[in-house]
């Protein structure tokens, strides 16, 4: 949809750089993360930030009328952190339309060049960190999976859960899988659904949990069960929370991602652009990396107190 | 029109004192208000805000949940509530999605109407014969619903390249002034359902099963049938902000639109129709609608942040309704 | 009592309970061509209840409702009324945020001539206005305009516009559950007059109402209600005001004539 | 004209408007003590307007209302109700789910004594209980028992909860508006046997009432009321029945005395 | 206690039939039918179901929802809505954990219940004095207390390891019969407030206000007061709920609970409460809020996937509340 063509060039020379940043959300922390970073950028390279994010994961219509007022706005540049979806493929193609040079965050979008350049982790290889821990946590045991969800059709959801599968080598729908529920990533979801899979399968021996919040809830329904030595969780994020939950235990493992240098790499390409006209390209790995205590051999991890330094939130 | 028989009350108090009451007495008047100061202070804060490229754009940002919001009128007026109604949209953008290839643009129309349909039928069933709940009734169905989606569109979304089906976002206007066909649509969903609600029979039978049910089955009104027609209708509007939501973002999603039910009974609820049925018009939701596009649209052109513009917009909201409340207060 | 008279509308043993409360307790109802019957009897003797049995407005448990010699089962008002029944109910039925005009024509609105009316399907609101404001001002009720919503009526205001209702439109049978209650003296006069032109244009009247100068002005018999049954059927002609009060209070014995329906 | 007897309550030039509607349009008012004072008028006179200011149900645009001599503003009904003033409403005051103890107790709930009251604050249910079906049985009104709830009433036992209420707690002035409207004969009968005995226990009563019969027995004087406001104050043993409906309509002139607001 | 005056109606139908429509006519008949047909069902389809285990996990996941669909419940009753409580309870969890280190636990309890109160008197004096519709005014609150609880948590969550924070996570029961303290506090919470609705003039209050305003202002009750009171008593239950959360989970994080207030609103649907007010009670709530606990708890049991389970809960809560009006209708 969209129509016409604005001036959004910015015509003052004596105004600050303007720098639009659209999330999926505005709750989740790591999003939050994302732009707390940002805007500390900004701040330092004495760009002026407007934070807007959709109302929920997946609200296309909410980061289509985010781009569209900024553009309005007068914008140099938005970072996004697109929805699953292509669906916001021709707003983004209207505002580079008007001069305005879009970069991707944590999430690429389909296909990858609808965007100038993108700053992301890849959640899919983050997902086989997990499962390939959980894998070697047990060694010859055969598997006995429970599964806690994101949303359903979520992209990183999808992403972070066939990349577990592929860790640990369970094709989907293998029999391994002793139950699944959503949780969309909130930790009172996530307890009753674990409590209620371990009334269900009381035998299980490994979790996967689609976030830390998630595997929280978990660990309190795993130890309320006092099955805490016979189950097997890890989790992604990299959450400072989510490391002093490793360092104490709760979960087996954690997968940390790098929001603050999306944001940092992303404000800097702008204020640049803003600069001398030079537009950032290309797909740029802002990495994940295996937090645990408890190493496998033959798969790289570092340890809590290198996470408690690196974690975000 | 009117006669003034002999035996009523002497009509003439002094003309200056009624002329300000009759103002204010009218229903839309403090959403009007409300819509108009915000219109003039964006304004203000804004010099981008008046230009017709950024009108089009908050036209364009409301064509979806200004639809759906009619649909949410027509049921509310009826003392109802649709839960539903942004899930039957969202299935039926992926039914068009998915049908088009097999079944051509038209095909995929259709089968999406007839989906969209036969769901609104069943919440109306349950609501009229069965007497059930419109709150309870159709949370199940927004569950049911949501949950076929996702199933149907195996958690993936289906990009949309047919040109019947992203034909509402095509343009059209003269010079500057230039919108969406979307915007067009919009339009003409409101003025055909204020027709029907002014104007026709059924449009009074509405009014009257929402504002005393009892009433209403003694002058036998068929209450069954009226409620009946409401859902069903609220279907065929579903099928029309899907098909107008393809034009605007062309690409079917399942996970989109997840609070399209609550944007929309607050624009009912901001335009002044009672969530308890019988009072209330399409006009104050179209005004309530603009209203939180607006606020959306100049808040972020000022410069404010997502986190702040909620809180703004939740209290400018509550500001609008006061504004409304004390203007006729003064005048009871 | 055989009478020779044609019976328009008759029920048998009707029987309608509340969970504890028998509302309607075995009545029999009879209302024969052109008469003006009145129903008359105590606070929650059941009167309502008949005449809503009567009307569809109830589905009685049991018990048998016959028009014209032939059984009927109503199911809703409208069966009834597309049988010609037309009611004022007491708790009156109106809807506050229409307008008067809409009120009066509720469920047969009169749409447009031509293009607009058949197939836009566009109501003929001017008509329907003039048409209500006629009609009231026919009872001499005092309304500003047909346009003024219900809600801001008086009270007897608001009763005339559902005296008018049924007034307008019955073709057979019209039942006015106390009509004159919220109504002025003068408005009240003409509410009596009105039924007795609709006597006069043959249509039959059942009159439910506390008013005794009232009934014996314009009934032709009295069906007196006790506990929920028809305890006699009275010609006004022959009883005095204060018998028919002491038959309604059980102070007074009915005739066995009185007591199987009257003459 | 000046008298001598104690004015209880009094109103001088009441305004109220609706839009373009003026139901109140300059009225006065005057209620001495110890009488029963009728109110009547044509339906949309502004009776139910005029007894609403009265009684704190609406707030007038301009005008005085007096209680003792001295000029009082009623926000609330519960403003007029802390003075002694009780009122039954036309537009009857009843909660449909509640049941009738409740509904005669409202606002005035009576708490168990001892430590569940004063503590706990625990209501006193069987005595509300019994209580109104007392005042119930006293006004020959029958219902099954105090817990049915309201909606399950008939039109004329209703009215009989809005009468009781009013009845019970009134401390100087009882308002009924349209009181046995809905009731029947014998009913109406005990309402008016209330009012006397109301009189007799000194305290003065407004009634409004289309009941000329009615008003003719109790009223000591007859406030007439026309086009939203006082046209006459009459006295019914002066006047007769035909005259006052004439001056109701304004087919009769008062006389200077009356037009004044009588003797 | 019940006098039969002589000209009452004669209530004297055969017996058999009188003692059968007295039970359907019981308002909470349907629920709780419903209700133990679930519980049957599912002690068929899973040996684990019946235990005392997991009848306690029931009990324990009911506890916040349930809480709070108390004070939804008194609110509903007034013919009004709370969007907030869910927001303001989170709110609560969230004052707790970050004042107790500084103000020790009571007073993280007292600045918790000062917060709550607060929010809970700003509705109610924007619903009493001025009179705005409690759908817009919650609605804004919500918006903006949610913000408020993004903002002052940083985005962080914080773990509470006070004891008497996490007070009603301790476990109390006999033998196998174990559960919480929060269950135990949800069943006092529950009590309480049915003793205040049915035994105290405020409860009756709160039925006239909501079954008929009108007559409410008529018969000279405090409506404003009323209202502001029920409103304030929000805040208060929100505060218990927020305390007996941090007992489950002893963490507070701004991102919980956010689906609580549809939740607590269908727990008061399905208990039989009319969203228009004036009838219904907190017992239909409790049954309401159990029957969504032991669908989730029993669909999980008998290994239903998650988006069928979905699709169950809704069309199940749709026929648990048919169930109710078929029984009902029967005897009318
Ligand atoms: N829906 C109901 N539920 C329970 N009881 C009811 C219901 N409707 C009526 N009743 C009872 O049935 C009896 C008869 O009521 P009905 O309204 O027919 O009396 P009525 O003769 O019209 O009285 P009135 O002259 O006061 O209008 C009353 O005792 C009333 O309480
Ligand atoms: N809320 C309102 N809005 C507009 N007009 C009103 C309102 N309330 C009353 N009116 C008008 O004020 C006038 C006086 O009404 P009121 O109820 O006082 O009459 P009344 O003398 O009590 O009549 P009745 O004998 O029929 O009860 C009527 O014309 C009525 O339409
Ligand atoms: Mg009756
Ligand atoms: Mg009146």
């Amino acid at each position: 949809g969209g129509s016409g063509t604005s001036g959004s060039t910015n015509s003052g020379g004596t105004a600050n750089v303007k720098v639009g940043l659209i999330t999926k959300t505005d709750t989740n922390p790591y999003f939050v993360k994302l732009r707390e970073a940002a805007k500390a950028e900004a701040a330092k390279k004495g760009a002026d930030l407007i934070a807007l994010a959709g109302k929920f994961d997946g609200d296309n219509e909410g980061q289509v009328t985010a781009i569209e007022n900024l553009v309005s706005q007068g914008v140099k540049g938005i970072l996004i952190t697109p929805n699953s979806s292509t669906g916001i493929l021709s707003a983004i193609k209207q505002a580079r339309d008007a001069g305005v040079v879009v970069i991707a965050l944590d999430t690429a979008t389909d296909p990858a060049n609808a965007v100038d350049a993108t700053f992301a982790t890849d959640n899919k290889q983050a997902g086989v960190f997990q499962g390939k821990w959980v894998k070697g946590t047990l060694g010859s045991k055969t598997p006995k999976l429970l599964m806690l969800d994101g949303t359903p059709g979520g992209t990183v959801d999808d992403f972070r859960h066939n990349g577990f599968l592929e860790g640990m080598g369970i094709a989907a729908g293998s029999s391994e899988i002793a139950g699944m529920e959503n949780t969309n990533g909130d930790q009172t979801k996530a307890q009753t659904a674990m409590e209620n899979l371990l009334q269900r399968v009381p035998d299980a021996n490994a979790v996967y949990t689609i976030n830390e919040p998630a595997a929280a809830g978990g660990f309190q329904a795993i130890s309320a069960a006092g099955k805490t030595k016979q189950i097997t969780m890890a989790s992604i994020d990299g959450s400072c929370t989510g490391v002093q939950n490793v360092k104490a235990g709760k979960i087996g493992a954690t997968v940390m991602q790098f929001p603050a240098k999306m944001a940092q790499l992303g404000v800097d390409a702008v204020v640049k652009f803003a600069q001398d006209g030079t537009k950032p390209s290309g797909f740029n790995d802002t990495g994940a990396q295996l937090i645990t205590d408890q190493p496998v051999t033959g798969l790289d991890s570092k340890d809590t107190a290198w996470g408690l330094q690196n974690c975000w939130g | 029109m009117t006669t003034t028989t002999t035996d009523s009350i002497s009509p003439a108090p002094p003309r200056s004192h009624r002329d300000w009451t009759w103002v204010a007495r009218q229903p839309l008047v403090g959403p009007l208000a409300a819509l108009i100061l915000a219109v003039i202070v964006f304004s203000i804060g804004s010099p981008r805000f008046l230009t017709p490229y950024n009108l089009s754009l908050i036209g364009q940002q409301s064509i979806v949940i200004g639809i759906l919001a009619v649909a949410q009128t027509i049921v509310i007026l009826t003392a109802g509530i649709d839960l539903s109604i942004g899930a039957i949209a969202v299935l039926g953008t992926i039914v068009m999605a998915k049908t088009v290839e097999s079944a051509g643009g038209v095909g995929a129309l259709l089968i999406a109407l007839v989906v969209c349909v036969a769901i609104g039928a069943v919440n109306g069933s349950l609501v009229s014969f069965l007497r059930l709940p419109p709150f309870i009734v159709t949370l199940g169905t927004f569950t049911a619903v949501a949950a076929a989606s996702q199933l149907y569109a195996g958690s993936a979304t289906y990009p949309v390249t047919s040109p019947l089906l992203t034909f509402f976002g095509q343009d059209f206007g003269v010079g500057a002034w230039r919108t969406t066909l979307g915007v067009g649509v919009l339009v003409i969903v409101y003025i055909v359902c204020f027709y029907v609600l002014r104007q026709t029979a059924g449009g009074q039978h509405v009014y009257a099963v929402g504002g005393n049910p009892t009433a209403a089955r003694f002058t036998g009104i068929k209450i069954n049938r009226t409620l009946l027609m409401v859902y069903i209708m609220t279907g065929v509007i579903a099928m029309i902000a899907a098909w107008a939501a393809l034009g605007r973002i062309p690409n079917a999603d399942p996970n989109a639109y997840q609070t399209a039910n609550l944007d929309t009974i607050t624009a009912v609820v901001i335009g002044g129709t009672s969530l308890f049925g019988g009072r209330g018009s399409v006009v104050g939701t179209l005004i309530g609608t603009l209203i939180v596009g607006v606020l959306r649209n100049g808040l972020t052109l000022i410069g404010v942040d997502n986190l702040y513009q909620n809180i703004a917009t939740g209290v400018l909201v509550i500001l609008a309704v006061a504004f409304d409340q004390i203007a006729r207060r003064r005048t009871q | 009592m055989t009478n020779l008279e044609t019976v328009v509308l008759e029920a048998h043993n009707l029987v309608k309970r509340y969970g504890s409360v028998t509302a309607i307790n075995g009545a029999e109802f009879e209302l024969r061509a052109g008469e003006v019957l009145a129903v008359i009897g105590d606070n929650g003797a059941g009167k309502s209840s008949l005449i809503k049995a009567l009307s569809g407005a109830l589905v009685p448990d049991s018990g048998e409702i016959k028009m014209d010699g032939e059984t009927v089962r109503f199911k809703t008002t409208l069966d009834a009324r597309h049988r010609g029944i037309e009611t004022v109910y007491q708790d009156l039925a109106v809807i506050p945020a229409l307008d008067i005009a809409s009120n009066v024509f509720l469920g047969r609105e009169v749409r447009k001539k031509g293009f607009m009316g058949t197939v836009l399907r566009q109501l003929d609101k001017p008509h329907m206005r003039s048409e209500s404001m006629r009609h009231l001002s026919d009872l001499k009720i005092g309304v500003k305009s047909a346009t003024q919503a219900v809600e801001t009526l008086s009270g007897g205001q608001r009763q005339g516009v559902a005296v008018v209702r049924s007034a307008a439109f019955g073709k057979r049978v019209i039942i006015m559950d106390e009509p004159t209650a919220a109504l002025g003296v003068k408005e009240s006069g003409m509410v009596m007059d009105l039924i007795r032109q609709i006597r006069e244009r043959g249509l039959p009247v059942i009159l439910i109402s506390h008013d005794m100068p009232h009934v014996f002005e314009v009934a032709d018999r009295i069906h007196v209600h006790r506990l929920g049954k028809r305890a006699a059927v009275v010609d006004p002609k022959v009883r005095s005001m204060a018998e028919v009060v002491a038959l309604m209070t059980g102070a007074l014995e009915p005739t066995e004539e009185e007591r199987g329906g009257g003459a």
